[in-house]
């Protein structure tokens, strides 16, 4: 019960009119923002949800777990159908902010979701074309922007990735994550966007943490010859 | 030799952008510059107060809005098509700046607000109500910002007033600032600057009644009848 | 193996919070936008001041409040059990608008001091005075700056009968913001943002003694008899 | 004349709120004192890991618990009736740490995690697994953070294990650790603070597969098989 | 219940020795330090309320007030007394941001009850003289800085208690204040202490409000000539 | 075994630029001791605003420009040749309040801005108009903040005339706000702070227009005729 | 009515510094961009850590330094004579960049530091040892800033040689480091940036040591005699 | 002519000390360089570990403390009776230095603690247990301060003996910094930074502990008998 468009007395009629009007623009791009806000908020969460999923990968459920995480992957992109509507033409950029975070978000989990199925990094491109609906037709750009943010995050969670899998003894795969790590580092300070400045320390750290698992590995399997783990097989991390 | 497997195409975009940047920063100190202009000249109402300056002064500022129209077209070439609020937190303040210069100057000439299809003639820019526009647009925030700086100007100009003898005009003023006040009160506010703005119309409001008060516990002129006594133009 | 349960079950919990905090943002909001609408009819008193348009305005007012106690209720209910103090910072500003229109409208009607039996029956929300209630509550110092807010709106209304030549009125609100003032002093004030606000009571007092130095100056009124002359409603 | 008891009425209240505050610091500060003796106790299995000594070392802290369980008692004391949430940010720290205690006291002594009616029964204080005790308690968060803080201890004790020549032992640790790690992997922790020590049993885990490792490649003992040879208290 | 004085086991005799007496000394020292801060807060409560009490004054109750303004200096006076044991020798500087505030807050309201008695400043030298025992003895001393800090804070009351005034027409008053305030200022402007930079910003703006209340009463009073107010008596708050 | 000669080598210009800034800050030290002075004396004019004490006060104030002079000149001749700008921050500031000094102490005896060859007289350093001057010099920047602090104190002034009954003053004060903000306006202000303090100089028109007001709409004085009544000295 | 000439005057310089610092900001930009193409070059030892690869590597990035020179050279003709102080911090941080990447390059090559004829050929800027140079320099704090750079770097690689088998080259750095470090010891450093980054090769002295200690540790490598086997290049 | 009425003795005083702090300053700052020199000469210690070279390392620093104790009597001389804690915020960094260096000196020698008597006479300066010592002294926060750096080298130390083949230094300093540890429990810690600092002796343990089970796992050495084969020196 609100009255709040009831005129107040002896408004002229030409302000009534003009802000009547205001109101009514106000209130629908208020509106819209709002059910952006809400629905990239739910993008975020389920993103995140993705990749907490992803995390608890082993060897035994590794296909359940990405038919698993597809499946969340295809719901976020229905999240993203959803709100299409509301970000068509100039929208897009207007209420970029606001979408922002979930974009981020979701390029994080989808390029999280590459890695984990065949070890490299998702480009542009791929992302952009996973991001379609049932027919095929692409739902909403996905800007160089966000792409780089996203990405951004993802060495992040490689990093705990990696950290997880030396503790498992997969070492070479362990390699291969700082191998990629490195070759994303290094990209990114070439690139050298501003508005990477804020994540890059987090990035330097995250190359470094796994560095030095890296360094532990050999570090530790290079103390006997290997001929020593052929009578300890049990322990035979390294091949 | 430098690596980039991953991002060459994206390192191209991003320096591309840096040069749109650029561009838009350079038309957009231009406009800056012709507003200011238009500022100083609309601002020897406040040494004069008379009818006949004030009449001149806003004909002056009017015959100045064909610059303002045309740096802003200069601007808008420059937009990438559908990326209009990609960057316009660049020209946002300006923007704001030329609608209060249109509102302020309609004002003085015919004491009331200035509408949509004046603004969008005198700028040469639509208004976009809808906020669907899919070209170069005034906002309907850039709009009522406009019109808080106008509110603002004319308490000003009220005190002004007085100083010159003319008593009249602050009652006709502060109930136009009154009536915005009460539009306003119409809109259902999320922005917070605007939001904030909007709470120094209320300030507006407090020192034109004072003004207002001043001059009728002197008696130096009584509050007019309501509706009556509007000068036409 | 470690029994899994456990961190299973707390997941749940983990989720839950965040939907409290939306839900009660959401009503929050409800509740703000109410109260907006009451203080935009009681802003009519300054346009006219005559006593029937006052009581008018007052009446109207609160035949509003049951929607300000409504809002409330709905706000309360979201509160978990007895975690008042987890979320209040939420909804501080907005209880004080609501206190500051309770006391607003019960002085237009009454020209005294709300009572807090009578902000309990308005918005529906037990004061407490102690500090130790549980459930849903109005603190102390959200009642205390409505009244801040109260001496503020009333000074102005001080003005505004001045010009609308209303000229006993103003003397009754100067002694009206004097003995609140009184009374703010009885309080050894620790909280900073409070005892800065009961500063600007200073200020409220000396603007309303000024215009009752104007109206006295140029015999438009004389002050009324101490206790005299106080009308009933 | 307006009525001043209303002022006098609530100054009262004002001055209370200092002291509610300082009392609850002093009981805190108690409470970290035992914290800190406990933990001292416990601190004694780094030095010599047999068997006989953890078991005595569990014992005699097991018997300090009543203590904290005492200091805790006293701190619920002196929160206002359902005014948890309104003070929780002082004893967060020390609720967490004695969390740890009851958690590393039960793991020397049964070699697994603590049940949650244990770490009540051993601190006296009810635990909030839905998050919505209106009384003095220990949350979710707490309680998680006290098993992190386990994870690191444990680590540390794996090593020193090894020094002294206990070479079993550590094959168990590390069994749990993984699955703790596991049982925190089902949890979606948007709780940055949590997640970012939850990252730590990653690290902790790396640490004891290393010296699980060092041990197997020297033959010095070999993996316990699944299940069986676990001790029993 | 506390075992904290346990000794480890096989804890070196050197190393136990050593850290007994350490222990002995920090918590002597520790407990001087909590009972000085203990203190400090109670002085500054009191010196409070001593403040809002002179606020409170009125032509009736004058000397009501200044009475138990100055009982309740005395009380303040005790509680130092009750301090200066701990702070004694080089205690005094040791402990002196525990004492700090205390200090800050006295001299502002000794100064103010010295203000509302006399209306003019209190002396360093003269607000030491009250900071005797019974026998006339000093109790503590009251070093530059406290009193120069102690001031700064003065002027805030002095800016209330000057608006205050002009709401009750004591004009006259008012300009005194002013002038009081200015010469403060002025003083403080050149001593140009670093410790002060904080509270000058403060104390120009206390300045600037009494200049603007003193600026309306001429304004108001200025628009009919004199000989206006004889024949208006009730409203000559100029004479 | 890396060669420790780079580092040696060194040492000693490291040293030398402390002593350097050591004596720099000594200096700087005591130039903003002889401006206080300078200030203080100036401060007087608040207190008694008669033309008679002004001019007093202003010839007193000129007479201590050598001063201010002498330290200048003893801080020039400590920057190393060319270095001006590796330690301009140490002093900016005091520059500009010696420029401030000059300002007002032109002001009040000729009641208008002062002129650069002025400046270079009363503080014997060179302004350097074209930025290029590698010596000890004004930059042009220090002048500008120097000129708005100018308005800010006369703003003040205009408020303490009135209180000492010259209503004549705060016209022409106002008048020569107005036109400074003229000047100002043909500048394109890129530096940040400059902006943001030019901005201030509206607020001192605003504050003076009010003042302004106050007089007039109680007729103590009208508004002079523009060009006439200049004071000439 | 004052005098706007000063105003006009004035405005062309303010502009044309304007420009001057535009330029300055794009120059910047370029070195910035070359000097991440070389470090990105650098940045390929810590992938392959073999002799062969790591002269390749200074090789291919000591054939980019005339980019690095030249874009210096357009850089420093944009100064305006002796006011290099005025805009050095523009500039400052991608100097220094510049000068760790010469002192890197230089290191993979001789295993040594290098020395300041060197920095000044492969950048083509005079190093001013004494402080005192007017024109375009590298200042002796941007020097040691890049030789700060460099030893971070090189405990990475440290890390990343151990990784790919290279257990000989961790105690050269390590060597380097120690050396490097009794250098800044020498130094009594004022500048708090530059100390809190000299602690900082404390940190990798520690770290070194901790490389230089697992392999020690493990036997796969000892160290060398002192003096001995220093490649040469 | 300045005014200062009120304040003449006080400017007088802030004068004063503004010298005296200078004073200070210069002391400190001598002070601080022969502690560096102190620490370069210990800090060979990590470079070589063999018992020869650690006993002439700790002869020739104990040689240089002397130098230390002519600072510090220097110093002492400057501040004015019982003033002590007004200015110690300025030495009292480079004190606990020089504790740390009377500690680590006499470690290297005796393989024990320092005493009190021991400090006072290596540097000059009595240790006030009670805090009551009117003149210059060393507080006991400062002197525990020492004791936490010297945990920290020490634990640096560990590692370096384990490179130079030194197996039995480690278990040695390991016990030594354990029962720093439990000395440290038994202090009641208030002050914030010595906390802080206090659980880096507990990240030294954990380091320590490290070490010792890298030579116990490797069977490089293992632990001694308690109470036995401390050297003697
Ligand atoms: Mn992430
Ligand atoms: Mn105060």
């Amino acid at each position: 019960g609100h009255h709040r468009h009831a005129p107040a007395r002896d408004m002229p009629a030409d302000i009534l009119n003009a802000f009547q009007t205001f109101s009514t623009s106000l209130d629908e791009m208020h509106d819209r923002r709002e059910r952006i806000i809400k629905i990239s908020r739910d993008i975020t969460i389920a993103s995140k949800r993705m990749i907490f999923l992803l995390h608890r990968i082993t060897n035994t459920d590794r296909d359940r777990i990405l038919t698993e995480a597809r499946a969340e992957q295809r719901k976020i992109v229905k999240l993203f159908e959803q709100v299409a509507v509301e970000l068509q033409g100039n929208n897009f950029y207007k209420h970029h902010r606001s979408i922002g975070p979930g974009y981020e978000e979701y390029v994080e989990a989808a390029s999280f979701l590459v890695f984990i199925e065949r070890g490299d990094l998702a480009t542009r491109d791929e992302l952009q074309r996973e991001l379609v609906d049932d027919n095929g037709n692409q739902i909403l750009p996905l800007t160089e922007e966000d792409y780089l943010l996203g990405l951004a995050d993802l060495t992040g969670e490689l990093m705990r990735y990696c950290i997880n899998i030396v503790g498992k003894g997969e070492h070479e795969r362990a390699a291969e994550v700082r191998d990629l790590l490195r070759r994303i580092r290094d990209d990114y300070e070439i690139i050298n966007s501003p508005i990477l400045r804020k994540k890059m320390g987090v990035m330097r750290g995250s190359l470094q943490k796994v560095e030095l698992a890296c360094y532990a590995i050999k570090v530790r399997g290079s103390e006997y010859p290997p001929e020593y783990f052929q009578t300890h097989d049990d322990w035979s991390h390294e091949g | 030799m430098t690596d980039l497997n991953f991002f060459q195409d994206i390192q191209a975009t991003l320096e591309h952008e840096t040069d749109v940047r650029e561009n838009i920063r350079t038309a957009v100190r231009e406009l800056d510059r012709t507003c200011r202009t238009v500022a100083a000249i609309l601002n020897k109402v406040h040494t004069v107060t008379t009818p006949t300056v004030i009449a001149e002064v806003s004909t002056t500022a009017r015959g100045r809005f064909p610059d303002i129209h045309n740096d802003l077209k200069k601007l808008a070439a420059l937009i990438p098509a559908e990326q209009y609020y990609r960057y316009n937190g660049m020209w946002t303040f300006v923007l704001q700046q030329a609608c209060y210069l249109a509102a302020y100057t309609t004002y003085l000439h015919y004491e009331r607000l200035v509408t949509v299809p004046e603004v969008e003639e005198m700028l040469g820019v639509p208004v976009s109500l809808r906020g669907d526009l899919p070209t170069f647009h005034i906002g309907i925030e850039d709009l009522l910002h406009g019109i808080v700086s106008l509110t603002g100007e004319l308490t000003r100009l009220t005190v002004n007033c007085v100083t010159h003898g003319d008593f009249q005009r602050p009652f006709r003023i502060h109930q136009f600032i009154v009536d915005l006040h009460s539009g306003f009160q119409l809109l259902n506010l999320k922005n917070d600057t605007l939001r904030k703005r909007f709470d120094s119309i209320k300030y507006d409001i407090k020192k034109t009644e004072e003004v207002v008060y001043d001059i009728s516990v002197r008696k130096l002129a009584t509050k007019p009848e309501a509706g009556g006594g509007q000068p036409t133009a």
